[in-house]
């Protein structure tokens, strides 16, 4: 259980980090949806269910459709 | 008549006269006088009158209260009497501007103000009033924008400095003794420590000094008096700057009291010695930095700061003679220079404002009433015998001579040369010499002018001729201080430490007059010969090239200009620069990039931590 | 640069903050307050879901401030945005395949559903207005992507809005002359645990709480993708 | 019995029907913010007395304080609503005639809302519902400050965000160590439990939270936003924000600190902390050109005068820091306000292009005139008796450091003058080139800022009308047993 | 293993709010750094709920009438979380919006060349 954990938080961090470094926005979005993803299933284990929900469904989910029409709107690529 | 309706009628007055303003400048005018003239009478009906009234139950817990005995008497009449004779001056010379109804609003607050200082029964109310009194100033002074925009920051700046001081003294006092009230304070300040009442002085010195225009903070005077309007620099140098020795005989004769005051010092060096040499330094600075002035008011307003060393020099040095001195200098100053400031008011109002030295002269024959008054106004400020200059300079060389203080008495001497110099320049570029041209249509100053000009005047010859009068008013506020009285006399001072009988100079005089008379009469008839004839050959030429009053006194400025500079203004000059320098390197800090402000953030955060985590101080 | 010294900075940060997560071991129980909550729960507001009967129940003002956070928040965007000025259109999202345009056509509805079930069912089962809302949110996205055309009716979300924030108020405030005489309290029948007509106010709550976070966040996606020109 | 929960609940429901009012008449949904401080001023004035006597605890939900949330309306708590709400009228009334484009109704209905938030903070008694309503009232301002929508008020709407989402997540981290520490939320609760915050974990919780909030109350490293915020937003917002807002922020440090950790310890460090905040504030402000830029870090020097007064913490010096906070909301409002209008007409943000104010809008002149004069303190305007207040509890502690440091803050007091002194003179004095015809201020502009003009000038010369509420509100905020007592006993 | 085993959650929300604050630090995208507020809040919210959670505990619901209350989770954090997810979701809108109408004014979303107000 705790190495499951163990590498869900690494994958979880690795996705952050990508956020950080990707140039392209679009896909430091998804990297950044990827990490509430994950965090939505931490919170799961962590016997968070609402919140595990919420966090699928307005973290992952509405944030990344949010950002994505930010994104079109303005400009894809870091300069 | 109570005091407190004394202090609504000023302060409503100079509200009503504002808003009457909007209906009709008419009714504004003489409602101002009105009102101006009121405050006399009242502040007349209480003469010899000492009493205590509270007026308002507690301010944050202090009371506030008011009173009236000699001190306050004194001053109080002089800034009421001469406040009307600046608003009835006014009148004419105000004519036409804009924002008048502002301007008398104005001149009534800084009356209201000052009447309230002097009436004030604690150091609270003392304060209050004092900074109404400094806002309304900075008002009146910036008036004519301009230069007296820069004028009145500094006046602002300086007297602000002042007043913080004296805010910090008052509470400390606070703190110290539970009572704001001058008998409560007293009482306390008479068992504490040395250094306490030092620290004391020196914060409210700053303040005193500051309004005052002593030296080292004379700085803001010679701007502010020059570009102010000219009847507010005759209230300005006449009675507001001695709201400052009012609050040091206050300071040093009630609060500290005699004895504490005579015996302050650390070591060797006596306070009220270092006070007297500061009085010295600001006599003989300031009169020579007047002699070069080539605009008539700044001269005036140099003058005044030297004026203002004497007062100081004579109060500070504590014997009953030199405080009657300086106190009657104080009486005789507001008289002369207020007269003087209304001499080039007139003068700038027929000329439209021109008060050059240079480009004035021979108006004698366009003013003659103005040139005599000035005359004699010149004489006070010089001290020439009969006139109230005189009897007070006199009574303070006598007393430093009699103290043995040779360094102070020459100080004092050397300044009334100067004052000789300058005067006379003053008086010669703007009445005598050549008339130009432009001014050959002028016509006299309009009667509103003269008559205030006219009174004091008279007052200056009555004071020195009778200066039993005053004198005898300001014997009784010496005694109340623990002096030893005067023996005053209508016509002098009896005593043995300080004889003066007036009637002596008068016969003197008199036999002077007569002589000179006899001699003038005896000699040939004079001949009247034109100018051209004896200086151009009886070639035409143009008159005005013949203005020879342009820089007066070259020689002797191009010998001690390098030394006169106001080395201490230029200091204050570039600490302001390094204040707005400090200001502006430091708004540097907003970057305007955020990434910046996220920094400052965690640097904050991060800090707070490791001093936690490295030293756990907290 | 400024990434080292952030670097430090964080370890600075990080080294406090990890000296106090010493002080609160992970997994330990610990709060009096979570058990009395957990004790208590069913009694005081008949909800069998503990966290909803926190969420609407022990701290339901919190609720109501979070729901105005979001009102402010939709509003402000729609400040911010108006403020731009110029005719109103949408552009930049090409029309979606047939297959998406034609299953939302019959998803649209189920989707709707969904969120409402459960935002009706918070008081009993994990999820909430909140999830519910963000769900119908998302049906209305779905919609916008598949046609780029529709646009959300704005007066009627605007409306949804104000009166479902309203019905949360209200019921505070009858609360207040009701039952206890409590802002907030529940003074309606608690039901029969585990039951959808159960735990008083909350589920009336949730139900508003669902309309007006669907019709705000449908608002504020609206709202993102008008373009103006 | 009339709760402290309606000075919430009335505005708050109100602010939801701003957009159906909005619907039927696009001007009377002006009036609802109007109708609402009203209200609230009337509450919490007619709750002042009660207060004074004794706190009142309202528990919302009917739960007991530690479990369910607490509004805690205590002296503070019911003198800053009352402030809030009379600002907020006055400013509504104001807003009537000055924001006449954009989308009126948004702003009127954000503007209620920065108002619900702002009292929220001041009333409750929960470290979490804080932080709902610090959020509120945050969020409310970002988008009001990029109302106008021009360059500037992006800009800083941006910058103003980036910083304070920061600051909230901070805060949130540092509920977090306060909830995981003391498994609790309710400010008393927490305060019973803590003792001192020699231990790291607390101490790093209050840092963190103090950070937190300190990004809104304007203290020194955390308050970059502040210029650009408070210098772009339209006026009325910029009254609220310099009036209001920030001293909101400030309250919430000081509870926290005083109340929830009793950091005695902390204080001196907040004692100079202030002093430097008020430091380079005024000079800051010293050397700007712009105005309402000048206004904002005048804010800055303010907000550090105030923070330095609280944090002497005696009896004395805390009413004087509180009676500072209703100055300076007063005269600075008033400030902002009177700015909004004379920029308006002049067309530029520049001090320089104020010149002849004083003969175009005289009355709107004379009001800023009684503004500057009350914030650089002199009397008889309210400026002077917290001042005074200030100057005289710190002279009245023993010890040569407070001396030291009350002479820095008469100097910054000088510097402020002089700045404001400057204005003054370019408003009246300055003599401007072209004659421009005389246009003052829209009544209902001129008539909110003589409200406040008489405000100023009545409590400036009876200042005895409030000293009671803020000594009793000093005392509570320095007694935490109180505190405690009052709400878990 | 233990260590993991007792910081693993801890480990994971600071990791997210390190990075987060990192990316705010140092990045000069305005999207970018709103992508940095999400994925700090993600990471708060990951610290709260560890925070309440209790060894080999179930879920705060009485789904089934047997189920015990001693075994179950803190259900405080969870609310917190909840209002605090639905407090970043508005933050983020808003700031979004905000990033729009920047890039709309000064044509880029680089905030290094947004300095017009300053000093």
């Amino acid at each position: 259980m705790i190495i499951i954990v163990s590498l869900l938080v690494l994958a979880m961090l690795t996705a952050a980090v990508a956020a950080l470094i990707y140039r392209d926005l679009l896909s430091a979005v998804i990297a950044s949806c990827l990490v509430s993803l994950l965090a939505s299933i931490l919170f799961f284990f962590l016997q968070a269910p609402d919140v595990a929900m919420a966090e699928a469904s307005i973290g992952a989910a509405l944030v990344t459709a949010i950002f994505v029409i930010a994104i079109r709107r303005t400009k894809r690529y870091e300069e | 008549m109570s005091l407190g309706l004394l202090l609504i009628v000023a302060f409503g007055g100079s509200l009503l006269t504002y808003l009457l303003g909007k209906v009709s400048a008419r009714t504004r005018d003489a409602f101002a006088v009105l009102i101006s003239l009121a405050l006399v009478v009242m502040v007349a009906s209480l003469y010899g009158k000492a009493f205590r009234v509270p007026f308002y139950g507690g301010f944050l817990g202090m009371p506030l209260v008011l009173r009236i005995d000699g001190l306050s008497w004194l001053f109080a009449i002089a800034a009421s009497v001469l406040g009307c004779l600046s608003v009835v001056f006014s009148l004419g010379y105000m004519k036409g501007k804009e924002r008048t109804s502002f301007y008398y609003s104005m001149l009534l607050l800084v009356i209201a103000a000052m009447l309230g200082v002097v009436l004030s029964g604690d150091l609270l109310s003392l304060f209050i009033f004092w900074e109404i009194m400094s806002w309304s100033t900075f008002l009146l002074i910036s008036y004519n924008g301009g230069p007296a925009l820069a004028a009145g920051m500094k006046y602002f700046v300086m007297s602000f400095v002042g007043s913080l001081a004296m805010l910090a003294g008052v509470l400390t006092l606070h703190g110290s003794f539970g009572t704001l009230e001058f008998t409560g304070v007293a009482a306390g300040m008479s068992s504490a420590s040395p250094g306490y009442v030092l620290a004391i002085l020196v914060l409210f010195g700053v303040a005193f000094g500051t309004k005052n225009a002593i030296w080292p903070f004379h700085a803001w005077l010679p701007p502010a008096h020059s570009e102010a309007p000219s009847p507010f620099s005759a209230v300005l140098s006449g009675i507001l700057i001695k709201m400052g020795v009012y609050g040091f005989l206050l300071l040093m004769f009630v609060i500290v009291g005699l004895r504490t005051f005579l015996s302050l010092g650390v070591g060797r060096i006596e306070f009220h010695t270092v006070l007297s040499i500061i009085g010295a330094i600001t006599i003989l600075l300031p009169t020579f930095i007047a002699i070069f002035q080539n605009d008539a008011k700044r001269l005036l307003a140099w003058s005044t700061v030297a004026q203002a060393g004497y007062i100081i020099l004579g109060i500070s040095f504590g014997t009953s003679l030199s405080v009657a001195g300086g106190m009657f200098h104080f009486l005789n100053h507001a008289v002369f220079k207020a007269l003087l400031f209304m001499v080039v008011g007139a003068v700038e109002y027929r000329t439209n404002g021109v008060r050059d030295l240079d480009s004035l002269g021979g108006l004698i024959k366009r003013m003659p009433v103005t040139f005599i008054v000035a005359v004699i106004g010149v004489c006070g400020l010089i001290g020439v015998p009969l006139t109230n200059g005189f009897v007070s300079k006199w009574l303070i060389y006598k007393t430093l001579i009699l103290e043995r203080s040779p360094f102070l008495a020459f100080a004092a001497l050397f300044g009334t040369w100067g004052t000789i110099l300058y005067s006379y320049k003053f008086l010669h570029n703007i009445f005598l010499g050549q008339l130009p041209q432009r001014y050959e249509d002028m016509e006299r100053a309009p009667f509103t002018m003269l008559l205030p000009m006219t009174i004091l005047s008279v007052v200056v010859v009555l004071f020195g001729v009778l200066p039993g009068i005053p004198l005898a008013v300001i014997d009784t506020i010496g005694v109340s201080f623990g002096f030893e009285s005067l023996h005053v006399t209508p016509w002098g001072i009896a005593s043995d430490t300080g004889a003066l009988n007036t009637v002596n100079m008068l016969v003197a005089a008199l036999v002077g007059l007569v002589v000179v008379w006899c001699v003038f009469r005896s000699g040939a008839r004079s001949v009247s010969v034109g100018q051209a004839d004896s200086y151009a050959a009886g070639a035409a030429v143009p008159r005005d090239k013949y203005q020879y009053s342009v820089r007066f006194y070259a020689p002797l400025r191009r010998m001690m200009a390098p030394y006169l500079k106001d080395f201490v203004d230029s200091f204050y000059m570039r600490l302001a620069g390094w204040v707005r320098g400090l200001g502006d390197g430091l708004r540097r800090i907003y970057t305007g990039y955020v990434g910046d402000y996220v920094m400052y953030i965690l640097v904050f955060l991060a800090v707070l931590i490791f001093v936690q985590i490295a030293w756990s101080p907290w | 640069m400024r990434a080292t010294v952030g670097l430090i900075l964080l370890a600075v940060i990080g080294v406090g903050v990890g000296i106090s997560l010493l002080a609160i071991p992970f997994g330990a129980p610990k709060t009096e307050i979570g058990d009395y909550y957990i004790e208590n729960a069913r009694e005081d507001t008949g909800a069998t879901n503990v966290v909803t009967s926190v969420v609407v129940g022990y701290r339901a003002f919190d609720t109501l401030g979070e729901v105005t956070v979001l009102f402010v928040a939709a509003l402000g965007l729609g400040a911010v945005l108006a403020t731009a000025g110029g005719k109103r259109g949408r552009s930049g999202v090409e029309p979606a395949s047939l297959i998406l345009s034609a299953g939302n056509i019959f998803l649209f509805p189920l989707i709707l559903l969904f969120g409402a079930y459960i935002f009706t069912h918070g008081h009993l089962t994990p999820g909430g207005g909140f999830q519910g809302g963000a769900v119908i949110a998302s049906a209305f996205l779905l919609v916008y992507l598949s046609s780029p055309g529709k646009r959300i009716n704005e007066s009627g979300a605007s409306l949804t809005e104000s009166v479902s924030g309203l019905v949360f108020v209200a019921i505070g405030l009858l609360g207040l002359t009701h039952g206890t005489h409590y802002f907030l309290a529940n003074f309606l029948p608690k039901g029969a645990l585990n039951t959808l007509f159960s735990a008083g106010i909350i589920p009336v709550i949730y139900c508003a709480i669902g309309l007006k976070v669907g019709s705000e966040l449908a608002g504020v996606v609206d709202n993102l993708m008008e373009e103006t020109e | 019995m009339v709760s402290p929960v309606l000075l919430l609940a009335v505005p708050l429901g109100l602010a939801l029907c701003v957009p159906l009012v909005g619907r039927v008449s696009r001007r009377a949904a002006g009036f609802v913010p109007v109708i609402a401080s009203l209200f609230n001023l009337v509450v919490s004035i007619r709750l002042l007395p009660t207060v004074l006597e004794e706190p009142i605890v309202a528990n919302l939900g009917g739960f007991p304080p530690p479990f369910g949330i607490t509004l805690f309306a205590g002296p503070v708590g019911m003198l800053l609503s009352a402030l809030i709400a009379l600002a907020g009228l006055v400013v509504s009334l104001y807003a009537l005639s000055y924001i006449k484009t954009g989308p009126t109704v948004r702003y009127h209905t954000l503007y209620m809302l920065l108002l619900v938030g702002a009292t929220g903070v001041v009333l409750t008694g929960d470290v979490f519902n804080l932080f709902v309503f610090f959020e509120i009232l945050c969020i409310s301002s970002y988008a009001l400050v990029a109302y106008v929508g021009d360059r500037a008020g992006i800009e800083a709407s941006v910058k103003y965000l980036i910083q304070g989402a920061l600051g909230s997540a901070l805060l949130l981290i540092g509920i977090g160590l306060l909830y995981g520490l003391f498994g609790t939320l309710n400010m008393a609760d927490i305060a019973a439990r803590i003792d001192s915050v020699d231990s790291v974990p607390v101490f790093v919780a209050m840092a963190l939270i103090v950070v937190g909030l300190g990004v809104e109350a304007a203290i020194f490293p955390l308050n970059a936003w502040l210029p650009d915020a408070h210098s772009s937003a339209p006026s009325s917002i910029s009254a609220i924000l310099s009036g209001i807002a920030i001293q909101v922020g400030l309250y919430a440090v000081v509870r926290m600190v005083f109340t929830v950790f009793g950091a005695s310890s902390v204080l001196l460090f907040f004692v100079f902390l202030g002093l430097l905040t008020l430091l380079i504030g005024e000079l800051c402000a010293f050397a700007q050109n712009n105005i309402k830029r000048m206004l904002a870090y005048s804010s800055i020097g303010q907000m550090g005068l105030i923070m330095f007064a609280l944090a002497i913490a005696t009896t004395g010096s805390v009413t004087g820091g509180l009676f500072q906070m209703v100055s300076h909301t007063l005269s600075k409002a008033l400030l902002f306000l009177a700015v909004g209008y004379m920029v308006y007409r002049s067309g530029s943000l520049e001090i320089s292009s104020l010149e002849g104010m004083g003969r175009r809008m005289p009355l709107t002149s004379f009001a800023f005139t009684i503004g500057v004069f009350s914030l650089v303190g002199l009397p008889p305007f309210i400026g002077f008796p917290s001042k005074l207040l200030i100057v005289r509890s710190a002279l009245a502690e023993q010890g040569v450091l407070l001396q030291v440091l009350i002479g820095l803050v008469l100097l910054a007091t000088v510097i402020e003058g002089a700045y404001f002194f400057r204005v003054i003179q370019t408003v009246y004095f300055k003599k401007e080139e072209g004659q421009e015809a005389r246009q003052d201020a829209p009544p209902m502009a001129l008539l909110s800022m003589f409200v406040f003009v008489a405000f100023i000038v009545v409590i400036g010369v009876y200042p005895n009308l409030i000293t009671d509420v803020l000594e009793s509100g000093a005392s509570e905020l320095l007694e935490r047993a109180n505190y405690i007592g009052s709400v878990l006993g | 293993m233990s260590f993991l085993h007792d910081y693993v959650y801890y480990i994971g929300a600071f990791g997210l709010v390190a990075i987060g604050l990192l990316i705010i630090l140092v990045k000069r995208n305005l999207i970018k750094l709103i992508i940095g507020l999400s994925i700090l809040d993600t990471g708060v919210n990951m610290f709260l709920i560890s925070v309440g959670y209790i060894r080999r505990g179930t879920a705060p619901i009485f789904s089934r009438p047997g189920l015990e209350p001693d075994g179950m989770v803190d259900p405080v954090p969870q609310a917190l979380v909840l209002t605090a997810i639905v407090i970043g979701v508005a933050i983020l809108a808003l700031a979004l919006a905000l990033a729009v109408r920047f890039y709309k004014t000064y044509g880029t979303l680089d905030l290094r060349k947004a300095k017009e107000l300053r000093w």
